[in-house]
This record gives structure tokens, C-alpha cells and sequence, in this order.
């Protein structure tokens, strides 16, 4: 194996095997198609173990890389075992088609990064007036809202008038005068529906309830009357008291 | 027109992309001494006569500006259709209805507070304005509608609003509790409420 | 030359004042939508041709720029902010050259990991973004660059990438394995290895 020029270590410069290796076919001067890859194999062993010789600390990854390639080496040098798959001439051929990914990608950073760039090589206009969007807002309303609107306001804070329709209602002096009357002629106990009268329905039934319950109270205070209830919400009777 | 040479183009490019108007001292220092910068700002400025852009002078410094008669076309509109809130629609029915009216009184009106970011919106708008100021202590402000207000409400004046009577004949008038205690009798059987006139 | 009319003023004062490259779509939203802006563009670039400033267009996007030979009266003294490292320019051209593509897949040419820190710095710098995720197991995140990319780099569109026809053609763009297919079934198995038949 011809040795090529020997590369200064310095295994903090490269990103990893892969870089390394490329800079490594790099020194054999061909297009990477016509890699060998034998040589590259030597040039990248001999470099791990120099490496080595000067107790550089070598990352795991270089090791692996340089197991792997100590495997390929002795598989492209013995006679071929088609048992073995893939054949060492397959692995050998992606190993070359990855550098000349990187390499290519490489270069094409490069081209990328010496173009005429942006704020560095060309300039855009210092001070630009700069463009306004002015945002107009269309107000939506129809005359409907508004009077809608008004006319809600005026419900609203309007002074309400309160008209009372004339309801059918048993006022508390009927009551007292009905009850009173009634209950001269009742001995037992009697619940206090049956002192209302018997058409009353509705809303002047509720009223009568409510007006004889009050002048129920009323008699009673007035010891002329005598009220019954079991329970809350039980029957209310009333009975007379004789005088 | 003159045909750009070095300078020309040097001096162009550099006051493009200046952050600040340069004197000619500023180019000198950036084109060089040697260069005629006095005869490529003429040069230049003779170029950019009748275009877009125009290089100008102004206190010894040079700079390339927009032509002021396309000042139009730096800006555009973009117009959002948006709903007036009910506090702005509430507002401005006072106004309406009231003109002119202090801020204070369409307070009073509403029986709410209003914002003031509510006016600021109505006249955005174009329907109202300012109209004078009450001669009252604080002499604030008073605001009326616009004929904007009316064309956009398809109104020939404001007397084309509908009046109270107008507003109750069609309901508009009703209080919601009312109606609401109405509508509950009625269901319960009774006839205890005066049934306001409802229908349409 | 051309002799200015309305809308290659108004394009042209747009264009100077934006703060952004304007789209086509921009530009008439600015201009109006009657006008002829592609023709106006295509007059506009023809009359700076030649000067100071050139009028470019970038992934579709428009905007004026100094010439890139006048650099050297240009170039300010501070230093490149913007200074990539070499896992940073070559992270940026893998994703260029092949978007939209998967970290694991940087990772697979590069041949190391890539850090945090380098993809963070393309995409604070605005040239990079995330595009979608690729539907494979893990749904991993896909990268492509950005139209300040081509702006940054003078590109007009991804075609416009140095060499990448070239690289395309030769295969070099396709993953490993896919190459590898290839030249195995051309070369029939037989001694590839040093001459791998990779042209087309």
C-alpha cells in the first residue's frame, strides 16, 4: 500500500467517520468514481491508529468505523463466500455512493454560501417609505335596528305605566262580612272552601280564598271564630264560636 | 439620457441602500474622491425625472424618494364589513332621535354608560359628528347625525323616523316583562293582564 | 428604452417603498387590478439593466436590489452576522437540494447527528421551515426552505440552485439505496465497485 501524504491529526476538526473518510479519498486526487477503495480503507486505519499512538481520545463512532472498514478490507482480500450476503463488494459500493453524497452536497454548500448574497453582496433599499394598508371598517346597521333599537331604549327607561285591569276580586271586607255570616249557621267544623261561593272559579276563586283565609284570621282574633289544621298544608276548618 | 457609468452606477446604488440621506461627503466616502460625484447626482437626477422614483435634495443631503403624485398607490383600503354593536346601534338611535345630544344625556337615555370607544366607531363611520357644545358647566360636547346617516338609512331627513306612536303602534314599544307577564297569564288560563296590542 | 407610463411608475414606486418582495398578487392589490404589472415589470427590469440597482424577482416574489458588482462600495464593516458554520451550510444545501427532507434523513448523508443548534440557526434566520410531516412510522417532521432563501441567496427559484440539474442527473440526489439499486442491477453484481456505471 502506497502511503499518501500523511494528515496532520487533528480528530477535532473532522464532523465524524464519514467526513473523515472523505477527506481521506479526497487526498487520493481521482473522481470519487474511481475511488479505491482498499486504499481508503489503509489511509483511514493507519490515520485511527496513529491516532491511537498519541493517545488521542477517539470517539466511539471513529472505533466502529475503523472495526467496520478492518472487515471490509479482509472480506475484499479473501476469496469470496457467497454464503456471506451482502458481498463485501455491495458494502464497499454504498460506502462510495454516501461520500459522494456528502461531497456533493459539500460543494453545492459552497456554491450556495460564495453567491451574491442578500445583505452582504447586495442591498436592499435602507430606508424604504414602507406600504400602508389602511383597514376600513364598513359599519353594518340597518334602519330597522336603529328604530328597533329605540324602541327598546324608550321600553326600557320609559316611566311604566301600570294600568290594573278591573280583576274579579273578593275584597277582605266582603270576605269578613260573608265569613262572619256563615259561620252563625256552621256547629261543626267546616273546611274553609266551603265558605266560598260556589260559582267562584279562576283567578276570583283564588281572591276568595285568599280574602276569607284573612278574615278567618280576623274573626278569630276577634274570638268569634275557631280555626283547625292538622299539618301544613292540611285542610283549613273553621267552626263558630257560640257567644 | 446619459449612459451610467461607473460612478453613476456607484453613486445610485449607494444612496439605495443608505439608511439615511447622504451629503456629498458621505459618497466620497463611499464612492471615492476621485469620482465626479457632483456631475453622476446630476446625471442620476436627470434619469429619474418623470419615473417613480426621484432623487432629491434637500439641506446638502441626497435621497431617492417616491414620486409624490404616486402617493396614492403606497397605501390600500382593505374594508371589513363588520356589525355595529348594540351598544353603537343603542347610541346612535339616541342621537338620532335626540340631536344634538351631550354624552351625558345619551347616558341618561340609555340608562347605561357608554364608551368612548362607541362615538369614536359612529363617526368612523360618517354618521355622526360633533355639533357644538352645550352651554351648560364643562360645556361638553354635543353630537348630531350626518347626512351620511341618512343616505346610508335611506332617509330623506330625520323626520322620516318613526315616532313614539309609531314605534308603539308597531310594538317596538313593548317592555319585555310585560309581554312576558302576558304571555304567562294567558297560558295560565287568566285574563288578569291587559293584553297590549301584540299582533303586526 | 421604454418610456414610463403609469403603472411602470406606480410598480416602481411600490416595489421601492415596500419594506417586503411583493408578489404579484401584492402588487396589484397596491396598483390596481386593471393594470398590466407583469408587462410593466418586464419594462422596469429591462431599463435598470445595466444600473446601479436591478429590479429581481425571487420564488415570485419582486424587489429592487443594489448590482452585485458594485459589492465593494457597499460592503459595511461589520461583521457577517449571519456566518454558518460547516454543518450549518451543509445542512442548508441538503435540505435545498433535496425538500422536503426528514432530520434522519440530513442525518444519513452527513453521517452524524446533527445538533439542536443547527437547524434552530436556519430557521431563526428565516431560510428554513417546517413542512409537513413525512408518513412514515413516527410521522417524522419534513424541512424546506423559505422564500427568504431564495431572496437571501439570489436565487429566482429552487431551479436556479448551482448545479442542481447536474447533481439530479448523476443521480445524486437520490438516496443511497435507490443508487445502489441501480448500479447493482446494471453492473449485474459483478465488479462494481470501482466503477460503479452511475451516468445516465
Amino acid at each position: 500500500m502506497t502511503d499518501p501524504a500523511p494528515l496532520t491529526i487533528d480528530i477535532d476538526g473532522w464532523e465524524g467517520p464519514l467526513d473523515l473518510l472523505l477527506a481521506l479519498a479526497r487526498s487520493q486526487k481521482v473522481d470519487l468514481r474511481q475511488l479505491s477503495i482498499l486504499q481508503l480503507v489503509d489511509q483511514y486505519l493507519t490515520y485511527v491508529n496513529e491516532a491511537r499512538e498519541l493517545r488521542l481520545e477517539l470517539a466511539a463512532d471513529y472505533l466502529v468505523m475503523a472495526a467496520w472498514l478492518a472487515y471490509l478490507k479482509s472480506a475484499l482480500l479473501l476469496p469470496r463466500d457467497p454464503e456471506i450476503e451482502p458481498s463485501p463488494e455491495e458494502m464497499a459500493l454504498r460506502l462510495q455512493l454516501r461520500l459522494e453524497r456528502l461531497a456533493a452536497m459539500r460543494e453545492a454548500g459552497a456554491r450556495l454560501v460564495a453567491r451574491d448574497r442578500l445583505g452582504r453582496d447586495v442591498f436592499t433599499r435602507g430606508a424604504p417609505e414602507g406600504l400602508k394598508t389602511v383597514r376600513k371598517s364598513r359599519w353594518q346597521a340597518e334602519i330597522y335596528d336603529l328604530i328597533a333599537a329605540y324602541g327598546q331604549i324608550s321600553a326600557r327607561t320609559r316611566p311604566v305605566m301600570h294600568i290594573v285591569a278591573v280583576r274579579p276580586v273578593m275584597t277582605l271586607e266582603d270576605a269578613i262580612h260573608r265569613v262572619s255570616e256563615l259561620i252563625g249557621q256552621r256547629i261543626e267544623w267546616s273546611t274553609i272552601e266551603s265558605f266560598l261561593p260556589e260559582d267562584a272559579s279562576g283567578s276570583y276563586r283564588k281572591s276568595a280564598l285568599a280574602s276569607s283565609f284573612v278574615a278567618a284570621l280576623e274573626l278569630a282574633k276577634q274570638g268569634r271564630v275557631e280555626i283547625r289544621q292538622k299539618s301544613a298544608f292540611a285542610p283549613l276548618y273553621l267552626r263558630g264560636i257560640e257567644a | 439620457m446619459t449612459p451610467p457609468d461607473e460612478t453613476m452606477r456607484a453613486v445610485e446604488a449607494v444612496l439605495f441602500a443608505a439608511e439615511q440621506p447622504l451629503t456629498l461627503a458621505d459618497l466620497r466616502a463611499y464612492v471615492g474622491d476621485e469620482a465626479d460625484i457632483v456631475a453622476a447626482l446630476a446625471a442620476l437626477s436627470e434619469t429619474y425625472t418623470g419615473r417613480g422614483i426621484e432623487l432629491v435634495e434637500r439641506g446638502g443631503r441626497w435621497h431617492f424618494q417616491t414620486a409624490p403624485d404616486l402617493a396614492n398607490f403606497l397605501r390600500r383600503d382593505r374594508e371589513d364589513s363588520r356589525k355595529l354593536s348594540r351598544a353603537g346601534i343603542e347610541t346612535l338611535a339616541i342621537i338620532a332621535y335626540h340631536e344634538p345630544v351631550t354624552r351625558a344625556e345619551i347616558e341618561a337615555i340609555r340608562g347605561v354608560q357608554i364608551s368612548k370607544g362607541t362615538l369614536d366607531v359612529l363617526m368612523e363611520a360618517g354618521w355622526i359628528r360633533p355639533a357644538g357644545r352645550r352651554e351648560v358647566p364643562g360645556r361638553p360636547l354635543m353630537y348630531a347625525t350626518t347626512p351620511e346617516f341618512l343616505s346610508h338609512f335611506g332617509l330623506a331627513s330625520r323626520r322620516d323616523l318613526p315616532g313614539i306612536d309609531d314605534l308603539r303602534a308597531a310594538g317596538l314599544l313593548d317592555p319585555v316583562d310585560l309581554a312576558f307577564e302576558a304571555a304567562h297569564s294567558e297560558a295560565g288560563g287568566g285574563e288578569a293582564v291587559e293584553t297590549p296590542d301584540e299582533d303586526d
